[in-house]
């Protein structure tokens, strides 16, 4: 097992140093560079800045160097923890990211405990109750989960929050807590915050994985080791959790590996429409300004995330299913 | 008035440089510093103030220590947000009497040009302190010349505005509180950008100044001549605006920079002004921004009512939702007049098609597709009868401000007439869509360009597109990222007609779009190129034009303020017989809100960047009439 | 021999696949659902009352208007009311019905010209005589005065197409990937295997985002149209490339591929006539359920400005509108977009899990 | 192959309290979405004490759904069951109307695994693949008797050892995946034994292996059904296995018993034709392999459209019209002790086959 983990990541590197070319190309494709764009922003806040005050910025920033030599100074530094210097902030990139990070993961990991809580005895009472009205009606609401754009979820949970709840939301901390130093009554407030994202966020991925384990459970309910069970005189309660849901749930570890990421880059949109301090919205806001390293550090992490994921799922799989063995 | 009065009355207090002042007034200071100073941690207020502190008189009232400023600020590269407040010039703009603007004292506490009006000699304020305490003096105005204006590694070049006719100006200590600025021709100008441009190195990306705190920046300094970008990053950090260590003449100084998420800014102790009670200010502890990256949310913190005082970002179409909350939220909008002028330009030089050139160069042309446009109702639709209609004239707010009589005024819906005026330069002929025909046989084909997507501008346009319509003349509208709009405009000049603002307050400050005198001037574009390479490049313009590029060269050096006002309704005049640009509807408000809570913020004002709205309205005598002072320096 | 019983349970099991799909009611209303919808894509122009620019410029944020057939004095054919505008305390302008003006429904109006199938017409459905600056808005217009059912209208054009022809191009691209790649096997296999684990080793959607915000702002409408969907289908074919190359290699260890290349049958001809059928069932569902979620990103892409961009129409366009707090507070109804995207997603959905449950008609 | 008994002994005369399982009338439907279909019509059954019972069929004629129906494993709904099935837990007792108990009753429960044991046909899939071995078959101790894990962990391994698994302690640890057919089998069979119950069904429990492994798990079975004086109902379509393990055979179509008789007689004496078509279709030594299933024509009709009269009628070669295809059921007729035919030509039907 350890040796394959360790096969594993060594041939992640490759696939790091690809991916990394990829990305440092694709956050450099857009014309101009952030000081272009910066002084079309003054220009039309109707401030400005002499063109030469610039360019002595872009050398700082090494703009001036070609290409290549920008990709090399910036993967040198983030082998070594330096994810290179966000222009608007002014600041490193792994400060900015590291700030926003831990709410990001947060958020995600409670979307992810939301999406498990509320999806998979769903999905099981789905199963059991196969074809019935509670099973359709289920169905029906899951699959309008999936429709929704969750942005639009976004949009009626802030208007819900203005116009009826007096306006909490929008943001993770109420006012009195946004800027104080961590305590027990700021978790508190977090908390009582933290749902609304939670839910919008996890609203199509409940309703995905409702599905997936309504139609794994169905697929175990018919193998001859639940009738097994049965016949020896398990209660139908023990045949269901320690049987049916122990194996049909092993696909839905297996993809947890993948969630995490998955979450967090699906909850960019939501966490702009929000308002969130999550690292989403300043990715965003990275692309618009073409904060470059900021963007593509961001990037990277995500494929990092993805890749480490996608081992994750793998060793899971392995740990919950005897039959798979890591070779 | 009363508040010009003080001003005088504390320079004349200066002048007579009484070494040891017996105060007329008792000094108090906010409880956060009182209990520092008792804890030891600060010198008592006396030793803080210089002897004879600045006297600000509140709009209002007399308010009350404490409070916390809520504010939000869209990124980093929105740092007028903060710096606005935190205006502090070597001058400043003040309220004028006839309800304008001037320039006023401020870190200078008085000035005089002599030198048949060549040098500018700077009287500081005696015994200001740094933030640190560090006295302020001469040095730090001397530091930023010679170390950061001078060196190409931090500033480019020297700013065109230190360097009237391309000669850099001098900058000389005469003594420690007197600088002399020496300049090759007359330069009325330099005081008008001591008060724009005369704040604390750098401005964060605006990247200007007058001066920096020499003794915290010395160590910083890069070896002369070395050429390591490394050393150069670590001084900028250091410089930086939103430095919590670094010393600032300021109301208020950042205690917390958290990019991304917010700042903190907490009352400077060593602050050198006071209310007429001697009261330090500012009343206000501190200012809180928060950090916004979607434009929504401020709308959002409006509504419920967690901003006390903002009007940055409020767009005029969230008006009526704005005004829905006043009552629930306690709060009220707040309306600054704007005084730009919005203009649609076409590029006289347009080099894409000769004909075309022509026609746009046509007087009778620009005069139809200006008395097409039916501008009240476009204000009433996209602004809701709030917008003003106006042809490039002075704004009322502007410091050269005067009235233009018996001009000819083409800001008038009379379709008619211009139907006439096309038929009569010989755009009779249509083609089969109903659209005129050039001369050259071709359809009439205009585009304008814009830098905006939506927002009533864009109605605007919109609107003015379906009206050239009417009239037979085919127009399409494309709008473009800023970054095109701008690259198309002031690197190439290949614009058909822009659509864009001129400043109306300080024309000679922001003067691209008055005397064709630069490349982001959309109808002059390629004149101003002629005009700037001295004949070499670019079209050489027609004599109105020339004139107008004389005039400002006139303007920059007249002192005297009737042949000023005498010039100005020249330029004026030139703009409104010969129509360069095409009036449309301007935005002549700016909106915010302020809280009910918030005392001493002045009804009336004009948004403007070069004047730092607020900057100039004193945010230090803003109040909040029901917070609880802080008492310890590290509040939260 | 063994070539002619597989066509023949081929066969079956489409038949199969078209009996139970048929059994499946939910399904048949959700194609017959977006047989509409993309009929209404053709007949855009003819549905719409007016054309998607057509500004009533004193018409600004009306709320949907409905059709009456009770006036006052009785029973009429189908009409609107004129409206008066005023204006209240917060400076917005709002409409009530004017009694006094009544303008009946009139099908086959003449109105805007729009080309339909390559004609240009100014017949519409539906529209009333009204004065110029009056309109039928029955969802209401936007700031602009736009009608909004004409913009739905003409907005499903991008909104619908754009996933349909990101899947096609997907389909192919993973279909031809996936067949290549597990017929050939060897290098090609492994080239194509590594690419699409690059691929998917990038979030999907802060790379959709960042790509989109690559596209210069300068290309044309059409360009910018292709742009965002050859983005939206750069991630979304290698799904489909992994399912086809397995179903491949497991077909091509059978008995009649192996026949066929026994016989001589070049590779073209047995990835053609044998390989391509052999996954179409599985082709099918992939793309059905693929549709959507082009449809979602494209809205949302969209919607953050970062893909289809005004002056171009489509729904996520038209939603960005309700990223404002202002319509969220008065003009709810520009928010209806959205119940487009739902209802089409929707049935989008339906289908795909029919299709999937039909490919496999051996299961309950 | 096929080693047909030349001499067997009689039957026991069976007395009433030597019954251990019961079926009377026994009928299910399933109820779907085109109708109730019926696929048991009417099962009598008896099982006895220590005895191994035969139940023959062809797939579809109902024979799991009969041993399902006993330990009440069916989904009900759709499932539907009607008529009863007595289990004599202890010899003499009162029985226990199975199709009359809640099936997810504790009495259920208790009955199950622990009374009345079932043995599966396919071994792979019939244990959960996430548990070892040792811990199915542990569990069933535990569940049934006052024992401690350890205790029944113990036990477990002992009845590995029982079935003939070498190495029970090591094999106890392993995954279902890690371990051959038979020798699931015999962990099946394990479990099934583990409580000692008074019934054992094994529902094909070979159909799943190889020849070899198929003969030895048949005489472990007969090992320990001897040893541990039990009763099986033995549901296979293999005559053959049949004959080398039963006493008496219960022959069912279309969800009915159509013949019961003892081993002897039904291959010496079979009645019915079909089960003299059965027998027929048993290869034996030398035949060719094309003739394998000559008797019967046809395939089992769709139990939504069962023949009138004698469901066999319309595959009958004795078929006669008018008599065969009359309304209503076929009643059983008395061929001799203990054997029974549904055959309305019974009287004309050649002895002996």
């Amino acid at each position: 097992m350890l040796t394959y983990i360790v096969r594993r990541l060594l041939r992640l590197i490759p696939t790091l140093i690809v991916i990394s070319i990829m990305t440092f190309i694709i956050i450099q494709l857009p014309p101009g560079d952030f000081f272009d764009s910066l002084q079309a922003q003054l220009a039309e806040s109707e401030s400005r800045a002499d063109q030469q005050a610039f360019d002595a910025l872009r050398k700082q920033y090494h703009l001036d160097k070609p290409l290549w030599k920008q990709y090399l100074f910036w993967i040198g530094g983030c082998v070594q923890g330096d994810f290179g210097y966000s222009f608007e902030w002014r600041r490193p990139v792994a400060d900015l990211i590291g700030e926003r990070l831990g709410l990001t993961f947060v958020m995600s990991l409670g979307s992810l405990v939301f999406m498990w809580v509320v999806a998979i005895p769903i999905g099981i009472y789905s199963a059991r109750n196969r074809l019935s009205w509670s099973d359709y009606s289920l169905t029906f609401v899951a699959f309008i989960g999936l429709c929704i754009p969750n942005f639009v979820i976004a949009l009626i949970a802030m208007y819900a929050s203005v116009f009826w709840f007096g306006g909490s939301a929008g943001g993770l901390f109420s006012q009195e807590y946004k800027y104080a130093a961590w305590s027990l009554a700021k978790v508190w407030d977090l908390l009582g915050h933290l749902w609304v994202p939670v839910v919008v966020i996890g609203a199509a991925g409940t309703a995905t994985m409702m599905r997936l384990m309504r139609t794994s459970m169905l697929d175990v309910l018919d193998r001859a080791y639940i009738t097994t069970a049965r016949a020896k005189g398990l209660a139908e309660r023990w045949v269901i959790y320690k049987y049916a849901v122990r194996v049909a749930i092993n696909p839905m570890i297996s993809i947890m590996g993948m969630q995490i990421p998955q979450l967090v880059s699906g909850s960019i949109i939501v966490a702009i429409v929000l308002g969130l301090p999550t690292t989403g919205p300043l990715f965003y806001r990275a692309l618009e300004t073409q904060d470059m390293y900021l963007a593509g550090t961001f990037l990277m992490l995500l494929a990092v995330l993805l890749l480490l994921g996608n081992l994750l799922a793998d060793i899971l799989l392995a740990l919950v299913d005897p039959r798979i063995r890591l070779e | 008035m009363s508040n010009r009065l003080t001003c005088i009355t504390a320079v004349v207090l200066g002048l007579v440089m009484v070494p040891v002042m017996v105060p007329a007034l008792e000094y108090q200071q906010a409880p956060m510093l009182a209990a520092a100073v008792e804890r030891g941690e600060l010198p008592p207020l006396e030793q803080r103030l210089p002897p004879l502190p600045m006297i600000v008189e509140p709009v209002h009232e007399i308010g009350r220590y404490g409070g916390t400023w809520h504010r939000m600020m869209k990124g980093s590269s929105d740092f007028h947000a903060y710096s606005r407040l935190v205006y502090e010039q070597m001058v400043r703009w003040q309220v004028s009497e006839t309800g304008g603007l001037e320039v006023g004292p401020g870190l200078v506490r008085e000035w005089e040009f002599t030198d048949s009006d060549r040098t500018l000699r700077l009287h500081l304020r005696r015994g200001l302190r740094w933030s640190d305490g560090a006295p302020f003096s001469a040095d730090d105005v001397l530091f930023w010349w010679h170390h950061i204006a001078n060196d190409a590694n931090l500033s480019g070049s020297l700013p065109a505005y230190w360097k009237p006719d391309d000669t850099p100006m001098e900058v000389v200590k005469a003594d420690s509180f007197t600088v002399d600025l020496r300049f090759s021709k007359p330069y009325p100008l330099a005081v008008m950008y001591l008060a724009f441009k005369g704040n604390q190195w750098p401005l964060v990306f605006e990247r200007s100044g007058f001066f920096a705190p020499r003794h915290f920046l010395e160590p910083y300094l890069p070896q002369a001549g070395a050429a390591d970008v490394a050393t150069y990053a670590t001084f900028e950090q250091a410089a930086n605006d939103f430095n919590p260590e670094r010393p600032v003449m300021s109301a208020w100084r950042v205690k917390e920079w958290e990019p991304g998420n917010h700042l903190l800014a907490e009352r400077n102790p060593y602050y050198w002004k006071v209310d007429p009670e001697g009261n330090q200010l500012p009343y206000l502890d501190q200012i809180r921004m928060e950090i916004f990256l979607n434009t929504e949310m401020i709308n959002f913190r409006a509504v419920t009512g967690m901003l006390q005082m903002q009007q940055r970002h409020f767009t005029r179409e969230n008006l009526p939702l704005l005004r829905s909350f006043t009552e629930k939220r306690d709060y009220s909008i707040l309306t600054y007049e704007a005084a730009g002028i919005r203009a649609i330009m076409p590029n006289l030089q347009y080099p894409g098609d000769p004909a075309l050139e022509k026609l746009l160069m046509t007087r009778e042309f620009r005069i139809a597709l200006s008395l097409a446009i039916d501008r009240d109702l476009i204000n009433r639709l996209c602004y809701d009868g709030t917008g003003r209609i106006t042809a490039m004239k002075l704004h009322p707010s502007a410091p050269d401000y005067v009235e233009l009589t018996h001009a000819p005024n083409y800001a008038v819906y009379d379709p008619e007439r211009a139907r006439a005026l096309l038929d009569s330069i010989g755009l009779d002929q249509r083609d089969a869509d109903g659209y005129r025909l050039g001369l050259d046989g071709k359809t009439v084909s205009l585009i304008m360009e814009l830098a905006t997507v939506v927002g009533p501008d864009m109605d605007a346009v919109e609107i003015v597109r379906s009206q050239w319509e009417a009239v037979g003349i085919k127009t399409a509208l494309k709008p473009e990222e800023r970054t095109l709009y701008f690259q198309r405009v002031a690197q190439n000049g290949e614009h058909m007609i822009g659509v864009q603002g001129a400043e109306a307050t300080f024309p000679l400050l922001s003067s691209a779009r008055w005397f064709s005198t630069s490349l982001w001037c959309e109808w002059g574009h390629h004149w101003a190129r002629w005009h700037l390479s001295g004949g070499e490049r670019g079209i050489e313009p027609p004599p109105e034009v020339k004139r107008l590029q004389q005039l400002q060269a006139i303007l920059s050096v007249t002192v005297d303020a009737d042949e000023r006002k005498r010039l100005w309704q020249e330029v004026m005049r030139n703009h409104a017989e010969n129509l360069w640009v095409i009036p449309l509807v301007s935005q002549a408000t700016s909106i915010g809100v302020v809280s009910n809570d918030f005392g001493n913020v002045s009804e009336r004002g004009v948004a403007s960047w070069v004047a730092m709205t607020p900057g100039y309205l004193n945010p230090e005598t803003f109040y909040s009439k029901s917070a609880r002072a802080l008492t310890t320096m590290d509040g939260r | 021999m063994s070539e002619i019983n597989d066509t023949l349970s081929t066969a079956g099991q489409w038949q199969l696949a078209w009996i139970k799909f048929r059994q499946n009611r939910v399904a048949l209303v959700s194609g017959v659902i977006l047989a509409l919808m993309y009929l209404m894509t053709v007949f855009s122009g003819f549905l719409a009352p007016y054309g998607p620019d057509h500004r009533f410029a004193r018409r600004p944020y009306v709320p949907p208007q409905g059709l009456h057939l009770f006036a006052s004095d009785g029973l009429h054919l189908p009409f609107a009311y004129g409206l008066k505008e005023h204006v209240d305390h917060t400076g917005r302008t709002l409409f009530t019905h004017d009694p006094e003006v009544r303008y009946t429904l009139q099908l086959f109006a003449t109105g805007d010209s729009h080309s339909f199938l390559g004609f240009e017409t100014d017949l519409h459905l539906f529209g009333i005589d009204s004065a110029a600056e009056d309109g039928l808005f029955l969802f209401g217009t936007d700031r602009q005065g736009r009608d909004l059912l004409s913009r739905i209208l003409y907005g499903a054009r991008i909104s619908l197409t754009i996933g349909l022809i990101g899947v096609t191009i997907s389909v192919i691209l993973g279909a031809v990937l996936g067949v290549t790649s597990g017929y050939f096997g060897g290098w090609v296999d492994e080239l194509t295997q590594r690419t699409i684990e690059m691929l998917r080793a990038f979030p999907q959607i802060p790379l959709w985002m960042a790509l989109s915000a690559a596209i210069p702002p300068d290309v044309d409408q059409i360009t910018s149209y292709f742009m965002i969907t050859l983005i939206l289908s750069l991630l979304g074919w290698t799904s489909l490339a992994r399912i086809v190359r397995g179903k491949v290699l497991s077909l091509r260890s059978e008995e009649f591929v192996m026949a066929a290349q026994l016989m001589g049958a070049s590779h073209k001809r047995v990835i053609f006539r044998h390989l391509i059928p052999g996954v179409l069932g599985e082709i099918i569902v992939v793309a059905t359920i693929a549709v959507p979620t082009m449809i979602l990103a494209e809205s949302a892409l969209s919607f953050l400005n970062l893909g289809i961009r005004a002056p171009m129409t489509s729904w996520g366009v038209l939603l960005q509108e309700g990223r404002n707090l202002t319509t969220l507070y008065f003009h709810q109804w520009l928010l209806l977009p959205a119940l487009f995207i739902v209802i089409t997603v929707l049935s989008f959905n339906f289908l795909g899990d029919a299709f999937r449950d039909a490919a496999d008609p051996y299961t309950d | 192959m096929l080693q047909i008994p030349t001499q067997i002994e009689e039957p026991m005369t069976a007395t009433p309290s030597d019954t251990v399982l019961e079926i009377e009338d026994l009928q299910v439907e399933f109820g779907t979405l085109e109708g109730d279909v019926q696929v048991l019509r009417g099962v009598d059954l008896i099982v006895r004490r220590g005895e191994a019972v035969g139940l023959v069929g062809e797939s579809g004629s109902g024979k799991s759904v009969t041993a399902m129906s006993v330990l009440r494993l069916l989904r009900e709904p759709p499932a539907r069951l009607s008529g009863s099935i007595k289990f004599y837990g202890t010899a003499g007792g009162a029985p226990v109307d199975l199709a009359q108990v809640d099936p997810g009753s504790e009495q259920m429960q208790h009955i199950r695994g622990n009374d009345i044991a079932m043995i599966f046909q396919e071994p792979m899939s019939s244990l959960s693949p996430v548990f070892t071995v040792g811990h199915q078959v542990a569990e069933v101790i535990w569940l049934h008797q006052d024992k401690s894990r350890k205790q029944a962990h113990a036990e477990a391994e002992d009845m590995l050892q029982r079935v003939g698994i070498p190495e029970p302690a090591r094999a106890a640890k392993q995954y279902p995946h890690n371990l051959s057919g038979g020798q699931l089998q015999r962990v099946m069979i394990a479990m099934a034994l583990a409580c000692e119950p008074t019934l054992v069904i094994a529902d094909e429990p070979t159909t799943a292996l190889d020849v070899t492994i198929q003969a030895q798990i048949m005489d472990l079975l007969q090992e320990l059904r001897e040893t541990m004086n039990l009763a099986v109902l033995l549901i296979t379509h293999d005559l053959a296995v049949v004959a080398g393990f039963c006493e008496r055979v219960n022959v069912m179509y279309m969800g009915r018993v159509v013949e019961e008789a003892s081993v002897l007689d039904i291959f010496q004496r079979p009645s019915h034709p079909y089960t003299q078509g059965l027998l027929h279709s048993i290869p034996r030594p030398g035949q060719q392999h094309k003739e394998r299933f000559p008797a019967i024509r046809g395939t089992v009709p769709d139990p939504r459209q069962v023949p009138q009269g004698c469901a066999f009628g319309p595959r009958c070669d004795q078929f006669e019209a008018n008599l065969c295809d009359r309304a209503g059921p076929v009643e059983a007729v008395q061929l001799g002790e203990g054997h029974h035919a549904r055959c309305y030509r019974t009287d004309m039907a050649n002895h002996g086959g």
